[in-house]
């Protein structure tokens, strides 16, 4: 049941909100020359293009961020400006924008209910409601944390969650969900595609952004594609293959595209070496216990685990940047001091973290100052830095990378996400680790992207680096990874490798801590059925 | 900051706002030049233009190390107290020669930066906190030292505010000076690259593991140092040292030569140039004041406006942090 | 310099008290321990009379020996004047051998003043001698010392109450006065010719005002030759009198006499005035108000032509009063204090005066 | 404006985050960074309780809570600014101007007394948001100039300063700060009331979660459709208007309109803020904490007096020196709890 396309009836249906040729240009950049889109009522669109396509712009045009240049925006016939976010949502379209836009300092219901907050019968908030119903939505989505708690504690994937469930909390004509699943585990992406199923079966307009190619044909009805600001091709789902997609996104022709498998990993590379990384009994205050772990060089590690499960604080502990309160780090045998990036980075440990707007890019800099950030003092002599050698060793990268900018000075928080990413991959390269911590590399990326970035790690241990890998892509990290070590509420639970490495073993070793969890904290759903939306999410 | 925060206006007008963010400031300062041209009498004779940038020197000097602090995400509001505890600081040693005396003078601006550094560095206290407390403190052991007001006869230092070269005062030519250096500075050594990476996005600047208590302290400590030469500076000029009222709101004058220099508050960004241009301006606008004669009420509301217009056409409509 | 900021309300009505204030009668000189001057009551005043007894007041008798004796300065001691005026009631207190002297500082803020007069009170005072931050809005602490019965005298600044009920007199200086006789010294000066610059103490602020409108009143009337160019503000501080003359010299190079409200601005003209190449106290007259070590010096050298004292040693004065007061006289509603002037002629001998 | 910078800033901001709901779900870093001046404030009072046998006394309590009263007041307005990551320089002399306008307006009637400042305070309070939060312009700027301005249009209601308008005899108007209930002087009263209701609107009403909203993450705030800018200005008026009737208060209780108040008092109220333990990089803090942090200043002022000897400049090296020791310790209770 991967494709669930629906009767004419339902798609013929007139738009429920529609764009007329809208333009949007930003400086210099064209970022949408005359789009023309249309979202029916009870159909689930896919909305993909390739990194700087403009997807997120027509998304923001459509929700009254952005006024287009030029063009016109239709809600339900008739023709709309929206001069704020808020008058779009009055109207009826709740929209989870592209990075998670919610308040860290605020509890997880706070921020679901934001401006419009259950009432006592004084008119004051009531906590108490609110704090239920949070809950209650929280619960439908099959995640268990506690609603009072601040936001910003959460990981990603759960603050992710918690944003869907605020698109929820409101009957809406129009949902637009720009990259939801980017930072998502199997179970998550299940449980958001049958929301967005109920949805749509309600006759809610969905709009659909991810650079998981798959989920679009598990998912989505129909489909339009731009490329470089331009509508390229609208249809049915269904009607499209993988090749024709990906064909249209990068404008080369299918032969060209036509390739095995669905990543662009090559072959297992394991030596059987004295491995680089050794971590022992790593523990962090409620975070991690005893996590333990050996990379070789030339291997890749996947880490596997479901949301929450630790992986990223794994990764930022080995790096030094999460207070650790017992275990070692070494590197080439030699011990890394703990808590300390510098130290870390000086043994050749580099991590790309998964939360690029916090904890990556320096948006007002400049593309070129990003890159070089982290190698400053190699750039320079006598403190003082050398222009030249910046801009050559920035040349090279943004070439090896294709990073797609107006000029190597356009300010970072310009890119697209996708770009963005390259740019911080390309500040680690820079720095010549022999340890590459890489949380959800391709978070967010195009598939031409993606694929450059996958035969990058595959390079990268070629040349004998040692890389830590998570993904919440099953594939990715089935077919990246020579083995995966799985944790479990910040402890190792199992390790796969050779023979056992594969989607099944994994996903089975997943779901028995998805029917461990669900029995921990009783819910409406059952172990069985969860574990079957997993299958669904891995599958195809 | 993030492109995700822009809206409808703000990426409307963001071609024309760009030449105007550059060139705003100047365009004011022009403005309020050609009027002095018109309006004031013997405005354009040399002593009067020289005057100008003899009394802009301590704002200027000031504003160059808070524009560094405000780099950073910061603020110091104890500059002037520092200016202050430097100038008590003279008297006490001017027996032993005026050079030992502005050492110690520099000294005591060091250890200021030094102690808000290390107080917001270290321990993680918000720098408009901390160096509260350094302000009304330092104030405090200004006055406990220098007591009331001193002046000072020592030829050596009275002859570094009277002094010229080639007819350009050494107050003047020190500004210069420090201008060049802190502009080499922020723009071509990797202190000033981590500055701003550090006032840009804090966090990512620690995961890409710069030293940024480093930074931190050493940006406060160049600021006090700073404080302190124009502490000296106008001890010099006035010939005395006045513990009470030397430099008093010092720190918000230089903050808003900073601001108007189109310098935003919420950090990432340094701006040398602009901030000289902001601090003019704000001379001038009080020269003009005085030139004219305008009572102090009325003097008080101009330079409200006048202020906010500047910034305004500096920042206005894209989303200035606080 | 002194920047007791804010002084008595109306002057006016003051030069009328004088009038009929009683007999000769002055305090004795030197009384003050600390070096200088002590203050004089201006001839034909603070004679008793239909003055302020204790009866009429109503307060219980007290032993100023061994009392406890409260002080709440108005200004930061920093300042020369206060400095002085602290100084000299403290060793009169000695003096007088009170038990205990309290002194506050309301580093000026009223309502810090009133704050420290009602924690006095708390502490248990038996006398108030208060430098009054400003005029007005004394009144809750006033209210709370009657409460207590605790007589309060105020110096150097006259407050707006009820005399003989709120407070049992006022001792000071009249800043309207001085006003006018910088204008007289002025006039001296310049020969009566000259186009004058004022620089303002701190705005809205009594001190600022009554010297200011002494001065310009006393031109308008007997001073016909003495024209006022500018006046701007030096906020009492020596740097920015030295900033505003050097640019008003520049603006108006036609200035002959600065009128200072203190010392400090005074001596920052001078500094001003050099810069600009010229000769103070020949090319450019100046005429301040205080009495400071380095204003009589400036005298001395020539710099400055004359200052009219400010005298800040209230000490000795203070303690006389409270003792007449307690032994039954009648105080004056105003005793208002001799104040010198300093001039060429004199401020060699009396440099050992200024304070 | 302002950002600490520990190795782990964000958690910082968490743990730091003042009960930004009634949650019970407040942790004990929260809990801790609270109570870090209020535990201060409560050892001041028992160590200067054993010094000074005048100090633990009802008539001392009650004159400090009157006191406290007006800088209270303004603290309240302040929290709610710089909780959405703003601040107000002018409260200062908006409180200056508010009093001389007061006491004006008295002599026309005790009502116009007490309306005028409100009105004319809230107009530059309104002015003031408007240019922030419409212009985009920094606030630290915005309200310096409003600093300047509302002195300058003080100087020229009193003629450069010179005349200070009395209150009539009589007036009620006086009773407002004057007059007492069950021993308290009315201010009091009104302070706890305007807390009370303060504390509820921030944490019981959409206004109250918006303005934390704003100051955790304006972008955010913005894109939730939430009425940020509004919600700005409306926190700026309210800042002046408080600012202003503290100006009122103060003019009932001193009978008259003095030219001379205010100046500076915009950093110790943002001082108390802080010390209440209110982010300047906003989005958390509660009115309490700024009721604290009014009172550890009061009470300080009120123990060096009792000290009696301590000279003026010694007095502000304390008072800094104590600023300093009190937020450094509230970092150490945030931090010893993450460990
Ligand atoms: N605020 C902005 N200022 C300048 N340029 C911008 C801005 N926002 C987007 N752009 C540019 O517009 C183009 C489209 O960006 P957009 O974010 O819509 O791409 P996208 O399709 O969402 O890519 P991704 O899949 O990586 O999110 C990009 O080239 C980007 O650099
Ligand atoms: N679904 C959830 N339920 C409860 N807590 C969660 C959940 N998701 C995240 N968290 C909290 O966030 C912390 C780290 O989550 P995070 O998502 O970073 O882990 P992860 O394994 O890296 O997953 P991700 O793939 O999202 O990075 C966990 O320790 C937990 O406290
Ligand atoms: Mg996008
Ligand atoms: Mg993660």
């Amino acid at each position: 049941m991967t494709e669930t396309t629906l009767p004419r009836t339902e798609t013929a249906t007139s738009p429920v909100l529609q764009t007329i040729g809208v333009v949007k240009t930003f400086g210099g950049v064209h970022a949408l020359r005359g789009v023309d889109f249309a979202l029916a009522g009870g159909e689930i669109h896919a909305l993909v293009g390739e990194n700087g396509a403009g997807k997120s712009t027509l998304i923001k045009v459509l929700t009254g961020v952005y006024r287009p240049d030029d063009g016109q925006v239709q809600f339900r016939g008739e023709q709309v400006t929206f001069g704020h976010p808020s008058m779009a949502q009055q109207a009826g379209i709740s929209t989870i924008y592209q990075e998670v836009n919610l308040v860290p300092l605020l509890s997880v219901a706070r921020n679901i209910f934001l401006g419009r907050e259950p009432r006592t019968r004084l008119g004051l908030i009531d906590t108490r409601a609110m704090d239920r119903d949070a809950a209650k939505l929280i619960g439908q989505l099959g995640i268990h944390l506690d609603v009072r708690a601040e936001l910003g504690r959460l990981g990603l994937g759960a603050q992710q969650m918690v944003a869907l469930a605020r698109a929820m909390s409101v009957d809406s004509r129009v949902v637009i969900m720009d990259e939801p699943t980017s930072s998502l585990e199997a179970p998550e992406v299940a449980t958001l595609f049958e929301v967005a199923r109920n949805l749509r079966d309600q006759g809610v307009g969905l709009i659909f952004v991810s650079h998981r190619l798959d989920e679009l044909w598990q998912l989505c009805d129909r489909v339009t594609i731009l490329r470089d600001g331009q509508h390229v091709h609208t249809g049915e789902m269904a009607d499209v293959s993988r090749a024709e997609l990906v064909s249209h996104m990068l404008g080369r022709d299918l032969a060209q595209v036509e390739r095995g498998g669905a990543t662009d990993f090559g072959e297992s590379h394991l030596r059987d070496r004295e491995p680089v990384l050794t971590v022992r009994g790593v523990d962090a205050r409620n975070t991690l216990h005893g996590v333990g772990l050996d990379v070789r060089p030339g291997e890749v590690v996947g880490l596997g685990g479901l949301l929450g499960s630790g992986r990223s604080e794994t990764v930022k502990a080995v790096y030094g940047a999460l207070p650790t309160t017992g275990g070692e780090v070494r590197v080439g045998g030699k011990d890394v001091r703990r808590n300390s990036v510098p130290d870390a980075l000086r043994s050749g440990i580099a991590l790309l973290s998964e939360d690029r707007k916090a904890e990556g890019i320096i948006p007002a800099l400049s593309v070129r100052d990003n890159i070089a950030l982290a190698v400053l003092p190699r750039m320079s002599r006598f403190g003082i830095v050398s222009e030249a050698r910046i801009d050559a060793l920035v040349q090279t990268f943004m070439e090896r990378l294709h990073i797609k900018a107006s000029s190597p000075r356009q300010p970072v928080g310009e890119l697209s996400g996708g770009n963005q990413q390259k740019v911080l991959i390309a500040r680690w390269l820079c720095t010549e680790p022999t340890v590459f911590l890489l949380d959800e590399p391709t978070r967010g990326i195009d598939v031409g992207a993606k694929a450059e970035v996958q035969s990058l790690i595959d390079e990268l241990a070629e040349q004998g680096l040692a890389v830590v890998l998570i993904s919440s892509e099953m594939d990715e990290l089935v077919e990246g990874a020579d083995r995966v070590v799985v944790l479990r509420d910040g402890a190792v639970s199992g390790e796969l490798d050779g023979a056992h490495l594969s989607s099944s073993d994994l996903l089975a070793a997943l779901a028995g801590d998805i029917a461990e969890a669900d029995a921990e904290a009783q819910q409406t759903d059952s172990p069985e059925q969860t574990a079957d939306q997993t299958r669904l999410g891995g599958q195809a | 900051m993030s492109s995700t925060t822009a809206t409808a206006e703000r990426t409307r007008t963001r071609i024309d706002l760009d030449w105007v963010r550059r060139n705003g400031v100047y365009v004011a300062l022009v403005a309020l030049l050609l009027f002095n041209v018109v309006a004031t009498n013997n405005f354009l004779s040399e002593r009067t233009l020289m005057l100008q940038l003899i009394q802009v020197t301590p704002v200027v000097i000031v504003a160059l190390g808070m524009a560094l602090v405000i780099g950073t995400e910061g603020i110091d509001l104890s500059v002037g107290a520092v200016m202050a505890l430097a100038a008590a600081v003279i008297p006490l040693y001017i027996g032993y020669g005026a050079p030992l005396a502005i050492l110690a003078a520099l000294t005591a601006g060091l250890l200021c930066g030094a102690l808000a550094g290390s107080i917001i560095g270290f321990v993680g206290v918000q720098p408009i906190v901390a160096t509260l407390g350094i302000m009304v403190a330092g104030r405090g052991v200004a006055n406990l030292l220098g007591g009331e007001i001193k002046s000072i006869r020592e030829p050596g230092f009275v002859a570094l505010g009277t002094g010229e070269f080639l007819g350009v005062p050494y107050v003047v030519l020190i500004a210069i000076a420090i201008s060049l250096a802190v502009w080499f500075v922020a723009r071509r050594t990797i202190y000033g690259r981590q500055l701003v990476a550090i006032g840009g996005n804090p966090r990512a600047a620690l995961l890409a593991g710069l030293p940024v208590r480093r930074v931190i302290i050493t940006t406060y400590v160049v600021c006090g140092l700073l404080a302190a030469v124009a502490g000296v500076l106008m001890a010099a000029r006035s010939q005395a040292s006045d513990p009470t009222k030397l430099g008093l709101l010092m720190e918000l004058s230089a903050i808003t030569a900073v601001v108007i220099g189109g310098t935003p508050l919420s950090g990432g960004q340094v701006r040398i140039v602009g901030t000289i241009a902001g601090a003019l301006l704000l001379q001038l606008i009080t020269a003009t004041l005085i030139f004219h004669n305008i009572p102090d009420s009325t003097a008080q509301m101009a330079q409200a406006v006048i202020v906010i217009a500047a910034v305004y056409v500096q920042l206005g409509r894209r989303k200035g942090s606080s | 310099g002194c920047t007791n900021t804010g002084e008595e309300e109306e002057p006016t009505t003051d030069s009328a008290a004088e009038g009929d204030a009683g007999s000769e009668e002055s305090a004795d000189a030197g009384a003050g321990s600390n070096d200088g001057a002590a203050q004089t009551v201006r001839e034909g005043e603070g004679a008793a009379g239909d003055g302020c007894t204790i009866d009429q007041y109503g307060v219980e008798p007290l032993e100023l020996e061994g009392a406890k004796v409260g002080f709440s300065q108005s200004e930061p001691d920093t300042a020369a004047f206060r400095a002085a005026e602290t100084e000299s009631i403290k060793s009169a207190a000695e003096e007088v051998g009170v038990g205990e002297i309290i002194v506050t500082n309301a580093n000026n803020e009223l309502p810090k003043q009133i704050s420290d007069i009602q924690d006095m009170l708390n502490q248990g005072v038996e006398f108030l001698i208060v430098a009054p931050v400003n005029s007005d809005g004394l009144d809750p602490a006033l209210d709370a010392a009657k409460e207590a019965g605790v007589p309060v005298l105020t110096i150097d600044r006259k407050v707006t109450n009820e005399p003989c009920t709120d407070y049992i007199a006022f001792l000071g200086s009249d800043f309207y006065d001085q006003g006018e006789r910088a204008a007289d010294a002025m006039n001296e000066a310049t020969g009566g010719e000259g186009k004058v610059a004022i620089l303002l103490g701190a705005s809205g602020n009594n001190v600022t005002d009554n010297r200011n409108a002494g001065f310009k009143d006393k031109v308008e009337a007997d001073y016909p030759g003495l024209e006022i160019v500018a006046e701007q503000t030096g906020n009492f501080a020596r740097d920015e009198g030295q900033t505003v003359t050097e640019q008003l010299l520049q603006s108006n190079p036609d200035i002959t006499a600065i009128y200072a409200h203190n010392d400090e601005m005074g001596l920052g003209a001078v500094t001003a005035v050099k810069a600009a190449g010229l000769q103070p106290g020949e090319d450019i007259k100046i005429v301040s108000i205080d009495g400071t070590k380095n204003a009589v010096q400036g005298i001395v050298d020539g710099e400055i032509n004359a200052v009219i004292e400010s005298n800040p040693r209230f000490g000795p004065l203070a303690f006389q009063t409270a003792q007449k007061f307690y032994d039954g006289e009648a105080i004056p509603e105003d005793v208002i204090i001799q104040d010198n002037e300093y001039n060429a002629d004199n401020a060699e001998e009396n440099l050992a005066n200024a304070f | 404006m302002t950002g600490t910078l520990t190795t782990d800033a964000p958690t910082d901001r968490v743990d730091s985050a003042g009960g930004g709901r009634r949650s019970t779900g407040a942790t004990v870093a929260r809990v801790l960074q609270r109570q870090g001046a209020l535990l201060i404030l409560a050892a001041v009072c028992v160590v200067a309780g054993i010094a000074f046998d005048n100090f633990a006394t009802f008539g001392n309590f009650s004159a400090v809570a009157v006191q406290a009263s007006f800088l209270a007041v303004v603290a309240l307005g302040m929290t709610f600014v710089i909780m959405t990551a703003g601040i107000d320089l002018s409260v200062g002399s908006v409180f200056a101007l508010g009093g001389v306008l007061a006491a004006w307006g008295s002599q026309h009637g005790a009502l116009i007394g007490l309306l005028l400042p409100l009105a004319v305070c809230g107009l530059i309070g309104l002015v003031q948001g408007l240019i922030v939060a419409r212009g985009g312009l920094p606030p630290f700027i915005v309200t310096l100039a409003g600093l300047l301005f509302a002195r300058g249009l003080l100087l020229a209601l009193s003629d450069e300063g010179a005349t200070t308008y009395k209150v009539p005899e009589g007036s009620w108007f006086r009773q407002l700060a004057q007059g007492e209930f069950l021993g308290l002087g009315l201010t009091v009263w009104i302070v706890i009331i305007l807390f009370l209701i303060g504390g509820v609107v921030l944490h019981r009403t959409t206004f109250g979660s918006t303005i934390l909203a704003i100051g955790g993450q304006e972008d955010a705030a913005d894109l939730m459709g939430l009425p940020v800018a509004r919600t700005k200005v409306v926190a700026y008026l309210m800042c002046a208007m408080l600012a202003g009737l503290g100006g009122t208060m103060m003019a009932s209780y001193t009978s008259s309109g003095v030219t001379v108040l205010g100046v500076g008092m915009e950093l110790e109220v943002i001082a108390a803020v802080v010390l209440g333990g209110t982010l300047l990089t906003g989005g958390a803090g509660t009115v309490l904490g700024s009721l604290v942090g009014v009172l550890l200043l009061t009470v300080i002022k009120n123990v060096i007096n009792m000290v009696g000897t301590l000279n003026s400049n010694w007095q502000a090296v304390v008072s800094g020196v104590i600023l300093l020791v009190v937020v450094v310790a509230q970092r150490w209770l945030a931090k010893i709890e993450r460990r």
